[in-house]
């Protein structure tokens, strides 16, 4: 096919792919999967720490996390809007994901325990992602990339907010460094896992790599997590829960132990401590909302059939 | 009465208006954010968010400035998190619960209109820093009344069932609205410094809301014979589970760093 | 009425009026009215207990509150039964009072604002109960004396827990003296208005004083209770909201302060401040229970047809 | 190791066990006692404040014994209310949200009729105190079986939509009893003192539901693959909501007297 040809030439070359732009249909379909499922994970994202919003410990804290969770509302809705030009409608991908149609990121099917696990997840699980999403902001399809630059900026900021939260409970009671080591130990391996299964058993990725959607392969960028993180958490001075992790003179990496994938299966196929609330949370207020966005539609209908005035 | 008795006297009833304000706009922001990842659209969730986080700044300056009034070196988040039910002085309306969408921006309107009305006074008054507060406040506060106005007609006019669940949602919230104008001793106190008539206020009010009123098709109603109390301390059941919640981390975990 | 000559002879005898016994039908709508109200009253009342419950501080009191709302419950289904011996539907009363055409006692449409709420409902408002119940243990009416007799041991039992209740708190803290200053403070104006309006306003008493259904005036029981309560206040160490109290050497007994009737009769009608949240409470809670009342009433049919069994 | 090493251990072991039960039986209490006043009928109101009470006087005594063995000097308040989550360890199923009605009472069916088992092995065990507390369950325990399971055969014969909300209700409660029967150091260890099977238990309870369920028309599933791991202190985000209400007062005013 000459114009896939073409098509991967100019993706070769480092240009990016506009909505306008002809494209193949497997191309198309993969941004669609993978840039809903990013939106469905903002999405879904804002129940775990939205559950610490009203015991916030402090106005301060209460106020970066409100910040937070709306941050990640808007990245739900760019990346929808995002998707939305490669010709497919918002409504339907949100659907697809209430009827489990759609994944999102499995780490939000871990539940929030303890204040700390609002700051682990800024630190581990925004850190992650932003590991995993750097290399799209350099993505050959443009409105992705876009997007991708300013939610990564984003989620730096909410991943240093993490950070600071956990220096401070550090230097706190010694319930408080607990907690931010209780935390610690149940996000560790889930953010690890963050990156999907290992290479060997990771299908999508040749294709991905040669249209530039997927730069970097998962062990690739786990390893560079773990080396990034390893340091920070001897500053906050928590140890991570595994016994294998040393550094390797050899490599210049950090060497970590056996990921257990039989937990992330589990939890992909949606039998997580959260699958289960998480979407009968978002189906709920989905249906009780119905409502409400009828009203408007309604509402937005007359006042166009009325020349832009309601009636009185 | 010495000059350092009458400010003294001047300071604690500022201290109870400061104190009002502070703890109603704190009520409000987190009756708002029980709604984080759970309204009708991403978008309302954002709005939502944004009018919470508003409302929660302006409290923590009001609720700074509290304690600074109140000379005990106490710190906004002790303010917060360490009173209990009987010493919070915010409008009832704010803690009764979120019910629908309707119902909250029901409140939201009704307690936004006239928390304009009181920037507006304190921004013509003497006292600078609340002033500086108010000037701040004036222009979220105006975002905020057009954001849940605007709702109000749009469920007025959008279907059968939108229309009727927003009457549902005023005959519940309206009420709580008498205790915006019911005698109040902090308020009448004030003067010189900040002067508020609460008659005046209220027929400002009427006048305020009349228009959306209208075009929400919603009936006009008297002020009525309700009348709730928390601007005094004395609360409805709600409060007090709002504060075990909000307050759970603060009092489990005494001399934490966060 | 030669009938209804004898009917008073009955009673002016003091003998009892039973279900199959003639009376004249005022006197059975008197009771009917009286009696659902106070049904209703229990009914209602489970409410602002109920809400500390799951607040109690500790075990002993939870379980204590617990069977105390549950012993409420109980009256309520004595009374509404004793009331059903007068040719009434239960379910019918319930829904008057769902549809506010019937009343409750106003001082349920007190809000419970801190624990010691919870001690001077049983000391003060089961105080007050019990001094106008105990009069209508004596009731003309058979099945409502017996009921009574039944329902104020009880709640001079739970009189005893509340009082002890506050005794314990007084012997606490300083926050805890001043919560429990907080809830005498506000109880006790309404409790004394549970004793109704003053004998010059007070509708209804003299057919009922003649019927043998009130024995003793509203100004008689409120003095009693009054002369009862102001020791056990000075032994709590509290103080009674009411610079006019005092002990009066010529009468023997306290006088006290002006009642606010005008608050009396806002409350009654209906803009206390929890009337709205008690029946929109019990109103939700009966729409919500329909189906669990109709799939209960289906089953009891079915099993009626199957003669007994249910089908597999 | 010595003898005295080896007691204690066992100490570990059976304090685990008996505040997993002292656990489960206060949140199911608590639970339950939302209902109050709000049930469908005045009778339910009753039957469901005393099962309430029944667990909370179970709680009682296993906490009481708890803090006995613990021997730190605290009591069955300081266990039940100065305690937070991950120091929790009731089974997951007693947590989750009350729902309505058919899902209330299938959820308590599931954990009433296992807590029938747990207290059969106790009362052939050994421990002598924890015994005493089984037998004096037991009838409870009966009861409260009898009564949840009288309503699921009730709702699953009675009209279209209760047997719909019976099935909704078992779905969304089911998944939580894989946890009674996974693998579980804390009871495998209490041999021989109390001998539990996990293995037999599982067995048996499926024969003991299996009638109940038939004459629900609820169709029988299998033991699902989810496992939830509040009985290890690792909860559902249920719980902390439930812990801040429930523990307000003794985290709010340390040291008082009730």
């Amino acid at each position: 096919n000459e114009r896939e040809v073409e098509f991967n030439g100019h993706i070769a070359e480092g240009n990016f792919v506009e909505p306008a732009d002809w494209m193949p249909e497997r191309y198309r379909k993969t941004l669609i999967r993978q840039m809903s499922q990013h939106a469905h994970s903002e999405v879904v994202g804002m129940l775990p720490e939205g559950n610490w919003i009203l015991r916030a410990p402090t106005l301060k804290r209460k106020a970066i996390l409100i910040a937070k969770v709306q941050d990640e509302a808007g990245h739900g809705l760019y990346l929808y809007s995002a998707t939305e030009t490669l010709g497919v409608d918002r409504e339907n991908l949100y659907e697809d994901l209430l009827a489990g149609r759609a994944k999102y990121s499995s780490i939000f099917n871990y539940p929030t325990l303890n204040w700390a696990d609002v700051g682990v997840i800024g630190w581990l699980v925004d850190g992650a992602a932003i590991m995993n999403q750097v290399p799209l902001t350099r993505c050959s399809y443009g409105p992705y990339a876009r997007a991708m630059v300013r939610i990564c900026k984003e989620e730096s900021f909410h991943q240093r907010q993490g950070f600071d939260l956990l220096l401070q409970m550090m230097q706190g009671t010694h319930e408080q460094k607990e907690m931010v080591q209780d935390a610690v130990n149940r996000w560790w391996w889930p953010s690890l896992m963050m990156f999907g299964p290992e290479d060997k058993d990771s299908v999508h990725s040749d294709e991905s790599k040669a249209w530039g959607i997927k730069r970097i392969s998962n062990d690739e960028l786990r390893q560079s997590f773990v080396d990034a993180t390893v340091p920070q958490a001897e500053l906050l001075g928590i140890t991570l829960p595994d016994p294998d992790l040393k550094w390797d003179e050899n490599t210049g990496h950090y060497r970590f132990g056996k990921i257990d994938w039989d937990e992330f299966w589990r939890v992909v196929s949606g039998d997580g401590l959260c699958n289960r609330d998480r979407i009968a949370t978002k189906k709920a207020a989905w249906r009780e909302g119905a409502w409400v966005r009828e009203a408007a539609q309604a509402y937005a209908r007359n006042l166009s059939n009325n020349g832009g005035k309601h009636e009185r | 009465m010495s000059p350092t008795d009458s400010d003294s006297d001047h300071n604690k009833e500022l201290l109870c208006f400061v104190l009002r304000l502070g703890d109603s706009t704190l009520i409000a922001s987190q009756r708002l954010a029980e709604w984080a990842g759970i309204a009708p659209t991403l978008e309302e969730d954002i709005a939502f968010a944004n009018v919470a986080l508003d409302l929660l700044g302006q409290a923590r300056h009001l609720l700074s400035y509290a304690s600074q009034l109140e000379g005990k070196g106490q710190s906004e988040d002790d303010l917060a998190f360490l009173r209990d039910v009987n010493q919070f002085y915010n409008y009832t309306i704010v803690e009764i619960p979120n019910g629908d969408f309707a119902q909250t921006c029901a409140k939201m309107y009704l307690f936004t209109t006239f928390l304009m009305l009181l920037w507006d006074h304190i921004a013509r008054g003497a006292d600078q820093e609340l002033k500086a507060i108010a000037q701040k406040s004036i222009n979220e506060t105006k975002y905020h009344i057009e954001h849940f106005g605007g709702w109000l007609i749009r469920l007025g006019n959008g279907t059968t069932y939108s229309a009727d669940r927003l009457k549902e949602a005023f005959e519940y919230t309206w009420p709580y609205v008498s205790e915006f104008f019911s005698p109040d001793p902090c308020i009448s106190r004030l003067a010189p410094t900040i002067e508020i008539d609460l008659a005046v206020v209220q027929n400002l009010w009427l006048e305020e809301i009349s228009p959306t009123f209208l075009a929400a098709k919603l009936p006009t109603i008297e002020i009525s014979r309700f009348i709730s109390n928390g601007k005094i301390g004395l609360h409805s059941e709600h409060l007090g589970h709002i504060l075990a919640e909000m307050q759970f981390l603060q009092r489990a975990y005494p001399g934490g760093r966060w």
